[in-house]
């Protein structure tokens, strides 16, 4: 697999591992006074887990995994109004396979589906378009989900549909970005962290610049990774690098994805159909401010909210958290899955409680399969 | 998040759409171009690019790819003479 | 009566001369069981030996698309009933085969699938001794459904078992991974994918006389069929009480497999098999178990994957590529194509 | 863990926890196997006697709806593989289970189910030893469907079959006929018929030994399923080579199956029955049979329906109430309900 | 089963053949000179069939058996008509299982439902209706098949559907008429009968007199007949009583059942909803002028063939029998069932050659099944 | 043709669409009344009317039914004296 399986090299690994240590020393950090980096990016949590990577760097660093898996974000209430579209007389509600099984209040998508919802899951959005095209007589909608990796692909789906004047065609626009979140996290005084690995996919949409604030405003190094093994390894020694020079920069690893600018095409799309809320909500870390995007008006006859009046601030919606989930507490590194009282126990992936355990890419989900902790414990 | 995985344009399947087809590892799946394509749809093909959710996301840029290789190709060098030196020295104090 | 429909209608499950002429042609002349009676009556000296046990075994199967590249589902249902016997031990003796029709069904494809069934039979020499037809409306079944069930013996003294795996026994497969599962995707054609992936369906009985023949003290085999590989294991380190390591570097997978795991987010170790099992041998006999899984086509991918361990009980782990170490838990609902 | 769903979904088929958790809570904790391996491992002494067979035999269950008034789709399920093996003059012994069920079946239904199995399977003395589930999307099955497979063993020196019976035999059925057809019909609504008709659904095993002790040279046995006594008799005509003849007065039947019947133009004599078998025995053991079957819950309405002749080879009449005769035909299709 | 099973007593039924046997004596009728009565309706073959009183009756008394079962002289590209309506999409095409089986030229409504079409069996036009108002967003077409008998319920059914408002409710109306094919039959110079049983629940909506012609203008017996065996041989009787003293008269032996003048709410209904075609297709018969019905203009809502434009008259069809049927010489009573050549050979009920193969009310199909002339043959 | 079979009706069920429950033999179907109702529709409750595709088509005319069968019966009874004669005079014949 050409570009993916020559960055999976074990011997570079060991060698990048050396270096990684070295350089934590360096540093001074130890177990009890470990660095602090956080992949912000659930496919970076989902790497570190299924390589191992966690039991093989040193000690005296610790992963914070970040709030980058838009599956775990989503609250419960989205989800509740998935269902409630796809209910809709004569709906084809499309969804990825990743929200398929996040509980609503009432039921997960999964749920609604062997309740006898048409809920269909696609690869893309083009897949959903082509269902339109195929079922005139059907309401075809798309669940728009993802960071801005995935804003484009709806985006642009949107504009085809509006191309050949396609009727039956909606996204729910559930759309998030990545920087204030980073932001609401470097503001909490609770928060201790040293430097961050960004999520690469989504600075090949919108480059590196994003993240200025960042280095500038914030003082911490962050590298924008790939996510073959190799490139995190090779990014996080980057970031320790800068931590360990006292720098705080916004570094590319994964150049030959990510432009510095982006990619013009992706984001005059997203220009075009979508614009900023005033806040969004995320679950486990509430509202916040300028972080989630809706489809402009004048591509209204696409936006599902507008369609069927069912969506975000559509109705009042019971934001609140199951009790005794600590997955805030996770997310901002002041705790770790395995600390949290309901992990392994209230919590499963089966029966998800918190929102971190409900992707695979959810730090505890991660922790739970994969066994961050589990791995050394006798089986139950 | 955001699963991605480089594939190659391997023809153009629909020119007003912007789709081709892509392929990763013998394995063929049509895509949406926009994002990397120029003037002409058909320089698109023997292209790499980032596929993520029928879309090629980002053209692959080889240079830069071969470098950051080069570079671990590098370290992983540097790490086997220095655990070699270490074996070395290991054997020679074994010896001793 | 020629049958002169095209197509099978709600007649043909009627109970009356369509019925019939259904079952005739298409079935019983092909199967050719020893009577008309509702009821196959069987003699097996093997069954009578001191010692000696009945092995019985059911499985439904319910395959979209129903012919794929590599078989159909008339293959897979003989193979899977055969493997279902074979992996414990026993050598299949008979099977019975059931169908349920959706209304529409062609009946040229109806003949193809049987005469797969036949001809797979054959090659594991079992007979299909017995079986029914039912017609259902349409909307009521995918095109058809088949449920065969499995007769065999075990001989005197073998007791291959989940729970005779010790800590040490070797485990190795046969062949590449996650081939059907990969295959079925790709040819159902859900996510648009498509790739030249035939699935591994085969029967494996001949390679389990191999595989006992060189190592008699087999503890325990599994055919990795829905859940994968990973679900096998789980099933033999909670049985046994062990734990397992397997070896990322070790598992065998074909390129496309991996294509289309990584652009789906799949694990392959999670995906269905229908010609792959895993068995585990006392350390002693590993090498001999896997030459002679190597004398056998169905073998010859054959390689050692891991062992069982006193690590915690009932837990898989695995060595990744870098040395790491992960669990390999059981999936937890299905398998599910993901893009983050 | 507790199952939490309160339907199937796809993640219970998925080969994953999910599915782990329904095979467990829903179908083993009851059906309770000997242990968790891919098929059940069983030993019979009377299977190993000389001249003892072992008889198979397999049947797939689609009714719609799954429960009806006398019975659910499982205890049919198990009463026609214990009928099936019990009319051949086979003990049952071990019966296989394989569900294929659809997304969105209510878990609370599985559990009804599998709780009338059971009880008929101890009703039957038989045991449910192996079995299997698969989950299939909406609208690719009817709920739920059921295919059973039937393992037992036929004493030596007995052999009953369809070619043995010969003119002067006497053919008695157990009781009312066509019950099974209407209840299905009104249950399922479809003519918007409504009626008190209870299945005749029951397992015929203990029947068959009453009879079988009563009338030791006991020619054949049907039991007279799909496409009712007709074809059951068209069967046994043409394997044996006689003639059949039965009277119409002799034909038992319930007042409202005949109206059933009279609304919409069916003939009772097509109807499926499902704990209605009917037995050729030798003329001067039909007084015993008769007798013997009466002692029997599922005997009591028995009573003879008419004989073997030597009238045209392969060919069932009946000697109507006026004393005419006509052709009892085998169904060309299956039984429309009529107007004119 | 009151007013039915006392119409079956064998001791009566006895008692009425005697007094046929001494009748067909005296009026001299033999084997090879019989005295022929045509039973019109296919109910009444059917019950001669299943009752065996073909064989209970004297040599001398032949039944010919008449073209009274209306799926049996359904053309075959009337069949393809109902093809082509149950194939139009969003369509709920529902008929009587009667009509299921008979063959078109290009399969038949089993076969087409096979093929995917939504094809219904219903017991009555009023389920039809019924699906109607559940499906509001399919059209549910249903097939008027049937004599005068039948057609007061589709008439009436339309008045429903008319008082309702239902938009996606349509009959496609083939029923036709009985006295014209009789007149058709009188007319044939090859034809030789002596008297009708008239078909009695026909006359329980028309009454006895549109039979009068048969006795006035062509001077043979009609005794308009019920069902049950009693009833067929108690008419059998009175034709053959008729005969003997010279009489041609209309009686009417069903008095429990047929008004005189028949039933004044169903007549009206048939005249609200329908008028006579100028002339229909009958399969074994030919066109017979005035011997089908049409809807009304008024009507033309509830109309198939005004609807989708198909329907009788509404393109080319081609009107050819299969080669090789005698099913005309069998209806006129010029042959026996079995003395056609393709009777059991090219001609069963699993692959009906000609129309009186197709029902189980067709002659040649009673004949085969219940066993007419096979019944002293050697099995094959 | 025309299958019809006598039932009583036991119930309105919808007056307005002149539904009824009718029953043969303890089956029981609704059926339209439409054709035997006068005024007043409860009337039509526990007559006996001969049913065809749902519809009540006739009432039955129960005096002509039990003249048609005491015709019937009478009959019978001939034949069966005339049988009973016949079987004497066999019998005084054999006993000659
Ligand atoms: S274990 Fe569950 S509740 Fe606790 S932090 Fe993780 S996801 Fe949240
Ligand atoms: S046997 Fe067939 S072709 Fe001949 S007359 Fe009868 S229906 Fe017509
Ligand atoms: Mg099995
Ligand atoms: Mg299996
Ligand atoms: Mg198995
Ligand atoms: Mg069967
Ligand atoms: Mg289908
Ligand atoms: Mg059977
Ligand atoms: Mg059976
Ligand atoms: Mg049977
Ligand atoms: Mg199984
Ligand atoms: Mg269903």
């Amino acid at each position: 697999m050409k570009y993916a399986e020559e960055f999976r090299d074990p011997k570079a690994a060991k060698a990048l591992l050396a270096r990684i240590q070295d350089v934590v020393t360096e540093i001074g950090a130890t177990k009890d006074k470990p660095v602090h980096i956080m992949e912000v990016c659930g496919g970076h949590t989902h790497a570190i887990f299924r390589y191992g990577l966690d039991k093989l760097t040193p000690e005296g660093l610790e992963f914070i995994h970040g709030p980058g898996c838009p599956v775990c974000v989503l609250p419960m209430s989205r989800v509740d109004e998935c269902v409630e579209l796809a209910e809709q007389e004569g709906v084809i509600f499309c969804t990825f396979g990743d929200a398929m099984r996040v509980p609503g209040t009432r039921k997960s998508l999964m749920q609604a589906k062997a309740d006898g919802c048409d809920i269909r899951m696609v690869y893309s959005p083009l897949d959903a378009l082509e269902l339109a095209r195929r079922n005139p007589d059907r309401q075809v909608v798309f669940f728009g989900l993802g960071f801005e990796t995935t804003t484009p692909s709806t985006a642009l789906s949107i504009q085809q549909a509006a191309r050949e004047g396609l009727e039956n065609f909606s996204v729910f626009c559930n759309h998030i970005v990545v920087p204030p979140p980073i932001k609401a996290l470097l503001d909490d005084p609770h928060m201790v962290l040293d430097g961050f690995v960004g999520p690469g996919h989504v600075s090949m949409v919108i480059g590196i610049h994003p993240y200025d604030f960042i280095a500038q405003d914030y003082g911490k190094p962050i590298v924008v990774a790939g996510f073959e093994p190799l490139d995190l390894l090779q990014s996080v020694l980057m970031v320790l690098e800068q931590i360990r020079d006292g720098r705080a920069e916004v570094e590319n690893q994964y150049a030959r994805i990510v432009p510095e600018h982006g990619n013009p095409v992706s984001l005059a799309a997203i220009e075009d159909v979508y614009e900023m809320r005033p806040s969004f909500e995320w679950r486990g870390l509430g509202e916040i401010d300028s972080s989630g995007l809706r489809i402009r008006e004048k591509y209204a006859a696409y936006d599902a909210e507008a369609k069927f009046g069912i969506g975000y601030g559509a109705g009042a919606r019971v934001v609140k958290e199951p009790e005794g989930c600590a997955c805030g507490a996770v997310m901002t590194g002041r705790m770790k899955p395995v600390q949290c009282p309901q992990f392994g126990l209230g919590c499963t992936p089966e029966m998800p409680l918190g929102a971190l355990m409900v992707s695979s890419e959810g730090a505890c989900a991660a922790y739970y399969q994969y066994g961050g902790a589990r791995a050394a414990e006798p089986a139950e | 998040m955001c699963l991605g995985i480089p594939g190659q344009i391997v023809e153009i399947t629909d020119a007003a759409r912007m789709m081709a087809m892509a392929e990763v590892s013998g394995v063929r799946r049509e895509v949406n171009v926009a994002c990397i394509a120029g003037a002409d749809l058909n320089e698109a093909v023997g292209k790499w690019a980032l596929i993520h959710v029928g879309f090629a996301m980002s053209e692959i840029d080889e240079a830069e790819a071969a470098e950051t290789l080069e570079a671990l190709r590098h370290l992983g060098e540097a790490q086997e003479e220095l655990e070699a030196m270490a074996a070395g020295q290991a054997a020679l104090e074994d010896a001793r | 009566m020629a049958l002169r429909d095209e197509r099978v209608t709600l007649a043909h499950g009627g109970g009356g001369k369509a019925m019939r002429d259904l079952i005739e042609e298409v079935f019983t002349s092909v199967f050719q069981p020893d009577a008309m009676e509702d009821q196959a009556r069987l003699v097996s000296e093997a069954l009578c030996e001191p010692g000696a046990r009945l092995a019985m075994t059911t499985d439904g199967f319910v395959v979209d698309p129903v012919e794929f590249p590599g078989g159909d589902i008339g293959k897979i249902a003989v193979c899977g009933t055969v493997n279902d016997l074979a992996v414990g031990g026993a050598k299949p003796l008979w099977l019975s085969a059931a169908f349920i029709i959706e209304e529409g069904t062609e009946i040229a494809l109806l003949r193809r699938i049987v005469a797969s069934m036949q001809a797979e039979a054959e090659k594991a020499g079992v007979r299909i001794v017995t079986g029914d037809t039912k017609v259902v409306g349409r909307g009521s079944a995918d095109k058809v459904f088949i449920t065969t069930s499995g007769v065999g013996v075990i001989p005197p003294g073998r007791d291959m078992a989940a729970t005779k795996v010790r800590p040490g026994d070797v485990a190795i497969v046969n062949g590449v991974l996650g081939d059907h599962g990969a295959a079925i995707m790709a040819a159902r054609g859900d996510m648009a994918l498509s790739a030249e992936i035939p699935s591994d369906c085969a029967g494996l009985g001949h390679l389990m006389q191999a595989v006992l023949a060189a190592a008699p003290d087999a503890r325990a085999c599994r055919d990795a069929t829905r859940g994968g590989l990973a679900s096998a294991l789980n099933e033999i380190a909670e049985a046994a009480g062990v734990g397992i390591e397997i070896e990322e570097t070790a598992l065998p997978l074909r390129p496309e497999v991996k294509g289309v795991c990584e652009i789906l987010g799949l694990d392959p170790l999670y995906l269905a098999n229908e010609g792959t099992l895993v068995v585990f041998v006392p350390e002693d006999q590993a090498e001999a178990a896997l030459a002679a899984m190597k004398t056998v086509p169905e073998g010859a991918g054959a390689t050692v994957i891991g062992k069982a361990t006193d690590g915690p009980k009932g837990r898989v782990t695995m060595r990744t590529l870098f040395g790491g170490g992960r669990i390999v838990d059981m999936l937890v609902g299905e398998q599910l194509p993901r893009i983050c």
